[in-house]
């Protein structure tokens, strides 16, 4: 079978590679624009030193961690929910599971660049590996994040194959490039085994590793004695929260680019209802452990803990909390409980105060505790300046950037998977479903209810 | 191998404020300035903690020096990355300022709050640098410093030591702060040698240590002030 | 091409701007081509007896007029360079030595330690001085920190960072 | 670009997932030496090896076998150029 | 422009700081004049450590620099010195900071714009000089040296003394010390006749009642009193002194002390006199010292036969401790306890400073709480007053110089009720009376800023006809300058510390250069000298040649009287005592050459005896005895007559008088007070870095001046920590921050002083308000001492941006 017959029933997935708007570039101009602003100001950071941000003693942390936090919160998006649709075998993963995996992995490499953005001698970062110590949670870090990138790279690259080869058998330029990815896909069975079961194995593999970053990461917190960090809750607390955060940031992704590749077809109505169910139990899910953060460090009534926690309650961090409250919590739950409003409009404004209220979770996270020493200090003030604002800046637009030229070379649903669900899933279904009910169901029946 | 330490005696402290001065002259520590000091970038590796207790007219003040407590379970060594601050076999909790790569996390690991972050790179008046110590480095830009218990002071001691063949004695090595201060209030010296007077001190019922409950254990005592 | 090629001046012209200019600011000849040789083995002195604080000070000191003018005053030698310190002394101008060795301000160094205590020989950092014609221009041997880290191993001092770090 | 270019960079490229994989691992294995001189807690250290260096070692391995899976397995040697 | 390898390696540098300054170490972090940084480099780093005196603040705490090849790097106390035993304050670590200041006056200057214009031009000192002596020249050839009026403070060294001699060699008795009154001099000249600051044996007494000296901060000598106070607290609880501390807030000192009184301010005297009340109702005072040595206790009647009223009536009549608790705000139960407890114990010590001084009733209240240390009888007994020997130098017949000024015998300056003031400095601005003014001089001195004639001063001074200032810094009276005569920094200079007030035995602390001059600055005292040569003067003056040498005779004169001993490790008096029976010495030395190298060496020489108690020495008043009745008062002539309070025999007596506030209006409903800080006394700290941070150490308002409010107060107002606020007097505004501090009467508005000096330096900008804009310029008018207490303020909350 010719590569072009393959796709020629899929080519609105081709259309953003092969056809290239003015849009397009009016949008990598301001992307461009807006990193190079950044990259500007970071370079200012560097000459002049980390004065040129807002932090002090004893905040002595601020926007740079936050947005570590916050942007490897994302990456949780992706692997983590393709590789569990995929191992749950939900069919209508099939058009999402690309989009997940690409956010993943950009935001994984803007989230692990944010720490040497945080340096105060980047130009020191060599002596991580001549003399680092993996007994600091930074370490684990490194280690965490980077084989976590790794793995994804890999998981996103893996299931690209047979679609780079439908690129490279179209004759899509560059050429080379489609070559050089594909591997020598052609398609046959053994070949579709060999990727198949590797797959498997990375799906596997690649869960618990996502969840150990973000619980690795919150060990970063967690490890200190500091009130407001020092708690247990804190690895699954992280996890829940990067796992929101990322079908919040996925969403607003599928909706974004279907409106603009016009992929109506392949992204209907229903995904990002089941993906908004989700983002509803996460949310609940996020509520819960919130709740139960607070509510152990109230009673434990500690004077330390109590003067971060009033901080956040009614102290100057009260406006930032309650509208993450808002943001994360009454705002989804109001609009995603309620069919009327579970539309795409209704998700798409839910998603974003999502991520709006996840990053100020981060911020709420970091801040208070630093602002609120121990000893008889004051209340530290952090108010950060226009260099980290740019760079946060800066870090968004990387990833629309990247989100962005990736669409340009590669489709950004999964073509194969899609053709492959056309050709076996129904009957897969309806085999699994056999299997699942208790009594015996002609295969006639089941064929007929499916359509 | 000896294990330095410090007692303060509240008691005897009047706050003057000389022990933080004599600190930074000592130890080349950057003065900021007026704005940079408002965002609460002040360095100072012995700060003064000051506590007022009870309403007027039942008023008490109460003056703590604080330097780098050198805690013998330090929370902050176990988080550098790169092994710039750990603490040395004498007790003394190391900042090894070339080392350092500016990442914080031990700023935000110390229950104390006594470290201090170059932002800028420190900067004297033209001709005043000339008149900076020698026996410390001046810090680059981004890179944590903190009290050293004036190391520099026992790299001499140790060497005139060597030189007049004998071991350290008490009082060879003292930090600027202890040396300086006008009431005394600072003791200093060996925890392990229960002859000297930081032991003697130490065991003393007045005692207590900053944060003790966290389990850190620093290595300096203050004594608890008596009317 | 013809783009390319003034491109290429430029370049060339550029690099040639910065060599010079380097190569003038980091120009380490001395003022006076002292020769280490003539001193140690023909006029029989010891290193300590110019460098006078190398086993009791922190710095070894690099000997200027006061040290020379016990020797050389006068300023109808034949030796030029002999005149020159003659000059110096006479004017009471100090030699404007440009120091080779240099230790980072974040290191102690003491020459007491290591020479005095140590019993270290100066061949060992700063080669074979007796046989030198002519003075430092550059350190004998790259000072690294591994080197300093593997001799104190060797000698089974202290390798706390706090040992030499301050 | 021709075939054989593309067949080297691909296997550099494996090759560099090797080199990037293996270096990772000496890293953390002289970092746990460098722990267990310094007396550092070690526990965390061996936690962190156990599970990261068979991780990337895996990572590479699934590469690989992909690779080579897909090379041996090929129905017509694309090498030829263009289309079957 | 020349780029050296230095600049360019800064510039290499700016990418790479991190690695530059790591492998060139020092060579990219110094940047300093080249003969320093060679030296710094390729120097032979060896230690030196030389003694001097630091002079920053009236303290004379003798010290010892450390130099590195040469360079002065740190200033550390003398260990030997007995003043500050071994310790400095922040004020001594700046020195290194001034003497390297970049800001520094280099050369003299001569005014190019208009006064105040701050425009400067360079000229050679021989100029400078010159316009100086023809000025003096024609004044003394008018026999107008009178016109000549100079501005100084006393730091207690013998510049002062040669500086007087000059002023009375060119015939001008207007020589203003603004601070020679401040260390309880008056009531002891009151009492006794006696010109010379008290020293109070605080070390001996067991009880100790502080009127509002906050001795730890601004005392005469800080560092004296803060170990003095520590010694106290390290004793155990029933072995220590009960110090008991009164004060409308609670400084430093109230904080260190057993017991915190709080006053309503300008009110202690009342509160001392409801101590005496009570004391001499219960008749627990010191019946045979009364007796014996006083006057003026009981009602008396003079050669006339008219009775007149004594201390007893006049304490007896008002003062009963419940109206003393109406005026002072001090419960009368407290009265009775704290008169019951001084008079029970074996030795107490009645002392005042600060408020009690500075305020418009400053002499009666100083004089009040004298006068209980005699109720108490504790003069010249340990544990109480004393009165230490006269320095062998003054004591003889006028020294060298004053000897040849023309033959005074008794000199113009030795009458503390006729000495002058800045107030009248003021009036003969405005007004020519009581003096003209033709050439005015400020040394040491810097009104514009440290005084509460501020305001007008500055306007005075911009038409005042010919201006010197001998500063070394640009600061805010500089700028009004003619002629600007730099003298070197306290590093770099000769001169003699000698008996700091309040200390009960002599001592002698020298002051020399650590290093040549950096730039081209003259001291004072060889400017004098060169000055009266110019001026034809030099028949009759100098036989010095240098102020060295002048204070080189000084210390001949104490070395040929063979009294005292240089300075040494087992300073005890007992140690030296037990040597001088033995007809040893500490050290031995017998030529003055050799005494003046180990007195350069050691820093110091002191005399630890005290005489012998001998009333006749103390007491030097009309009756010879203590007088609570001052004689002197009464007959000190009209023009001091009339600025007393009080009515008939009163006047003569100590007594309360109301403190006059600054419009008592319900606008301005809060007392307003000013305190020091002892890492910038008197604002001599205002130009250095170091200082300014070191200020806002336990506020934490570092580079900033703060206000402080009583929480409850501040609740009242709506005002929360850090909140700007406004402060109205009737004179202007000051803005800063605001502190709740509890410490501290709830109707005062608290905030300290030394910060907001307009030409202070030019990189740190102006930090900071000067509380003393805000002053009413109200003064006790006996002393001519500015009353600092007057000032009635209203607080408002303010927009955070106006902050200084």
């Amino acid at each position: 079978m010719n590569g072009n017959e393959i796709a020629a029933k899929d080519d609105a997935l081709f259309r953003s590679i092969e056809y290239t708007g003015k849009n397009f570039y009016y949008a990598v101009g301001i992307f461009v624009t807006v990193i190079a602003f950044a990259a500007f100001l970071y370079l200012g950071q560097i000459i002049s030193g980390l004065g040129v941000t807002g932090m002090a003693q004893p905040v002595s942390w601020g926007f740079y961690i936050v947005n570590f936090v916050f942007f490897i919160g994302i990456s949780h998006a992706g692997t983590l929910i393709s590789a569990i649709l995929r191992l749950s075998k939900a069919e209508w993963r099939r058009p999402i599971t690309r989009m997940a995996e690409v956010i993943t992995a950009i935001v994984l490499a803007i989230g692990g660049l944010h720490p040497i953005l945080d340096l105060g001698q980047p130009g020191r970062i060599w002596h991580l590996a001549t003399s680092g110590r993996l007994q600091s949670p930074l370490l684990w870090d490194v280690t965490s994040i980077t084989a976590y990138f790794a793995a994804s790279t890999v998981y996103l690259f893996l299931p690209l194959i047979p679609d780079i080869a439908i690129l490279r058998d179209r004759g899509t330029k560059p050429r080379w490039l489609y070559q050089f990815l594909s591997w020598g896909w052609q398609g046959t069975p053994k070949q579709h085994k060999v990727l198949n079961r590797t797959i498997n194995i990375l799906m596997i593999g690649v869960i618990p590793i996502a969840v150990s970053v973000h619980t690795v990461i919150s060990y970063i917190f967690a490890m200190t004695v500091q009130p407001g960090w020092h708690s247990t809750i804190f690895g699954p607390y992280f996890v829940v929260g990067a796992i929101f955060s990322g079908i919040a940031a996925l969403l607003i992704v599928m909706i974004v680019f279907r409106k603009v590749y016009h992929l109506e077809n392949y992204l209907k109505e229903i995904h990002f209802s089941y993906l908004s169910i989700l983002l509803l139990i996460m949310s609940l899910l996020w509520f819960y452990f919130t709740f139960c953060e607070y509510l152990t460090t109230h009673y434990g009534n500690e004077p330390d803990e109590m003067r971060v926690f009033f901080y956040k309650f009614s102290g100057d961090f009260a406006p930032y909390f309650w509208a993450m409250i808002l943001c994360n919590f009454i705002i989804p739950v109001a609009i995603l409980s309620n069919k009327k409003t579970r539309k795409i409009k209704g998700i798409l404004f839910a998603s974003f105060t999502v991520l709006i209220g996840m990053w100020l979770e981060r911020l709420i996270i970091v801040v208070p505790s630093l602002a609120n020493p121990r000893l008889g200090y004051p209340t530290g003030i952090y108010i950060p300046s226009i260099t980290e604002w740019a760079l946060f800046a800066g870090g968004i637009a990387v990833f629309m950037l990247g989100f962005l030229l990736f669409a340009k070379f590669f489709p950004l649903i999964s073509v194969w998977e899609i053709q492959e669900g056309r050709a076996s899933s129904i009957k897969e279904v309806a085999h699994r479903l056999r299997s699942y009910l208790p009594d015996e169901l002609e295969e006639d029946e089941i064929k007929k209810a499916l359509h | 191998m000896p294990r330095w330490g410090m007692v303060i005696d509240l008691n005897t402290c009047t706050g003057c404020g000389e022990c933080a001065a004599a600190c930074k002259i000592e130890n080349n520590v950057a003065i900021v300035g007026p704005e940079e000091s408002d965002m609460g970038r002040t360095m100072l590796w012995m700060d003064m903690l000051t506590e007022y207790e009870g309403e007027y007219p039942n008023v008490k003040v109460r003056y703590i020096p604080r330097p780098c407590l050198h805690c013998d379970e330090p929370p902050c060594t176990r988080v550098c990355p790169v092994r710039a601050t750990y603490l040395n076999d004498e007790g003394i909790v190391a900042q090894i300022f070339p080392q350092c790569i500016g990442c914080r996390y031990c700023m935000a690991a110390c229950p104390y709050t006594v470290k201090s972050f170059n932002w800028y790179r420190p900067e004297w008046p033209d001709t005043m640098e000339s008149a900076l110590n020698p026996d410390v480095s001046a810090r680059p830009a981004g890179i944590v410093e903190k009290c050293t218990f004036c190391i520099h002071r026992l790299q001499i001691a140790k060497e005139e030591a060597a030189v007049e063949n004998r071991d350290l004695r008490e009082g060879d090595y003292i930090p600027a702060c202890a040396e300086s201060c006008p009431t005394k209030a600072i003791s200093f010296g060996d925890l392990d040698d229960p002859d000297t007077e930081v032991s003697r001190l130490r065991r003393t019922a007045r005692a207590f240590r900053l944060l003790e409950e966290l389990g850190t254990e620093p290595k300096v005592y203050y004594l608890y002030e008596v009317e | 091409m013809k783009r390319n090629s003034t491109l290429i001046l430029l370049f060339a012209g550029f690099v040639l701007v910065i060599g010079i200019v380097l190569a003038a600011i980091l120009n380490d000849e001395q003022p006076i081509r002292y020769n280490h040789e003539k001193h140690i083995q023909d006029a029989d002195l010891e290193c300590v007896d110019c460098h006078r604080n190398v086993e009791t000070g922190e710095r070894a000191s690099i000997p200027n007029i006061e040290t020379c003018s016990e020797c050389h005053d006068d300023t109808e030698d034949e030796n030029e360079e002999i005149r020159k310190v003659a000059t110096y002394v006479d004017e009471g101008k100090r030699i404007p030595w440009k120091q080779v060795n240099v230790v980072p301000d974040y290191a102690f160094f003491s020459h007491r330690r290591h020479v005095f205590l140590g019993k270290i020989k100066c061949e060992t950092c700063h080669g074979n001085v007796a046989s030198m014609v002519t003075p430092f221009s550059e350190p004998y041997r790259e000072i690294t920190m591994d080197w300093c880290l593997d001799c104190h191993q060797d000698r089974q001092v202290s390798s706390d960072c706090y040992a030499c770090h301050r | 670009m021709s075939p054989k270019t593309i067949k080297f960079l691909q296997y550099a490229s494996i090759a560099w997932i090797w080199i990037f994989v293996l270096s990772v691992d000496v890293w953390i294995i002289s970092l746990l030496i460098v722990a267990r001189r310094l007396h550092d807690a070690i526990n965390a250290s061996v936690g962190i090896g156990i599970i990261a260096i068979p991780l990337f070692l895996l990572i590479a391995t699934a590469l690989t076998y992909v690779f080579f899976g897909l090379q041996k397995h090929r129905e017509v040697d694309e090498t030829r150029g263009g289309n079957p | 422009m020349e780029l050296t390898r230095r600049d360019f390696l800064k510039l290499l540098g700016v990418t790479s700081a991190a690695t530059a300054a790591g492998a060139l170490g020092a060579s990219t972090i110094y940047s300093v004049p080249d003969h320093i940084f060679n030296r710094l480099v390729t120097g032979p780093r060896i230690e030196t450590w030389k003694a001097s005196v630091c002079t920053m603040c009236p303290g004379g705490c003798g010290v010892k620099v450390r130099l590195i090849d040469s360079i002065p790097v740190r200033v550390v106390g003398n260990p030997l010195y007995p003043v500050n035993k071994g310790a400095v304050c922040p004020m001594a670590e700046a020195g290194v900071e001034e003497l390297f200041h970049p800001e520094r006056i280099k050369t003299p200057l001569k005014r190019a714009g208009n006064r105040g214009e701050n425009k400067w031009e360079k000229i050679s000192w021989e100029e400078a000089l010159k316009v100086l002596a023809s000025r003096l020249e024609t004044l003394t050839a008018k026999k107008a040296g009178g016109q000549f009026v100079l501005v100084t403070r006393d730091d207690h060294t013998t510049e002062l003394d040669f500086v007087k001699s000059f002023m009375e060699l060119i015939g001008s008795r207007n020589l203003i010390v603004e601070n020679q009154l401040e260390f309880g001099v008056l009531p002891v000249f009151l009492s006794q006749g006696l010109w010379d600051a008290p020293a109070f044996d605080l070390a001996n007494a067991d009880y100790i009642l502080n009127f509002g000296a906050n001795v730890l901060d601004d005392g005469p000598s800080p560092i004296h009193y803060n170990q003095l106070y520590a010694h106290h607290r390290s004793r155990s609880p029933g072995h220590r002194p009960r110090i008991v501390h009164v004060d409308s807030f609670m400084s430093r000192t109230a904080a260190k002390s057993s017991e915190w009184v709080p006053i309503n301010p300008g009110t202690m005297a009342a509160f001392a006199l409801g101590l005496a009340h009570v004391i001499i109702r219960d008749g627990t005072y010191n019946k045979q010292f009364i007796e014996k040595h006083a006057f003026g206790f009981s009602r008396w009647k003079d050669e006339d036969g008219t009775w007149h009223d004594g201390f007893k009536s006049v304490a007896l009549g008002k003062y009963y401790p419940e109206k003393v608790e109406e005026m002072t705000g001090v419960s009368a139960q407290k009265v009775v306890q704290l008169a019951r407890d001084f008079a029970a114990s074996k030795t107490a010590i009645a002392m005042s400073g600060g408020q009690a001084a500075k305020s418009t009733n400053g002499v009666y209240t100083q004089w009040a709480v004298y006068c209980l240390n005699a109720l108490k009888g504790n003069l010249e007994q340990p544990g109480g007053v004393l009165f230490p020997k006269m320095m062998v130098a003054q004591e003889r017949e006028g020294n060298d110089l004053a000897g040849l000024a023309g033959g005074a015998k008794e000199s113009w300056f030795d009458n503390p009720l006729h000495a002058r003031a800045l107030s009248d400095l003021v009036s003969a601005l405005k007004s020519k009376s009581p003096f003209e003014v033709d050439t005015l001089v400020f040394h040491r001195s810097n009104p514009v800023f440290d005084s509460p004639y501020k305001k007008e001063l500055s306007t005075l001074l911009s038409r005042a006809p010919f201006i010197v200032s001998t500063s070394s810094f640009f600061n805010d009276t500089t700028v009004y300058a003619d002629l600007i005569l730099p003298e070197p920094v306290w590093m770099e200079k000769w001169d003699l510390s000698r008996r700091v007030p309040g200390l009960e035995f002599l001592h002698l602390g020298v002051q020399q250069p650590m290093m040549e001059p950096l730039y081209d600055t003259r001291q004072f005292g060889d400017v004098l000298i060169q000055v009266a040569e110019s001026a034809g003067l030099e028949a009759t003056v100098p036989r010095v040649n240098a102020y060295k040498d002048y204070i080189a005779g000084y210390a001949r004169d104490i070395y040929l009287s063979g009294e005292g001993a240089i300075i040494s490790k087992s300073a005890e008096v007992s140690w030296i005592e037990f040597l001088k029976k033995r007809g040893w010495q500490p050290y031995e030395y017998s030529t003055f050459e050799e005494f003046w190298k180990l007195l350069l060496d050691k820093g110091g020489w002191w005399d630890p005896f005290y005489p012998d108690p001998d009333p006749r020495r103390i007491f030097k008043t009309v009756s010879g005895k203590f007088e609570f009745f001052s004689q002197t008062l009464a007959t000190a002539g009209e023009a001091i007559e009339k600025n007393l309070t009080g009515a008939g025999d009163e006047r003569f007596l100590p007594h309360f008088d109301e403190p006059r506030f600054d419009l008592p209006d319900k606008r301005f409903p809060y007392n307003f007070m000013v305190y020091q800080i002892i890492s910038n006394q008197m604002g001599r700290g205002a130009h250095l870095r170091l200082l300014q941070e070191m200020g806002g150490l336990i506020s934490r308002e570092y580079w900033r001046s703060w206000i402080e409010v009583n929480p409850t107060t501040a609740a009242f107002l709506d005002i929360a920590e850090g909140d700007a606020v406004k402060v109205t007097s009737a004179h202007g505004y000051v803005i800063a921050k605001a502190k709740l501090i509890p410490a501290m009467k709830p109707d005062l508005i608290l905030m300290p002083f030394g910060m907001g000096q307009v030409f202070s330096n030019g990189k740190s900008g102006k930090p900071g308000a000067n509380p003393l804009e805000i002053f009413a310029a109200d003064m006790d008018h006996i002393s001519k001492i500015p009353s600092w207490i007057s000032t009635k303020v209203r607080l408002d909350k303010v927009d955070s941006n106006d902050v200084s």
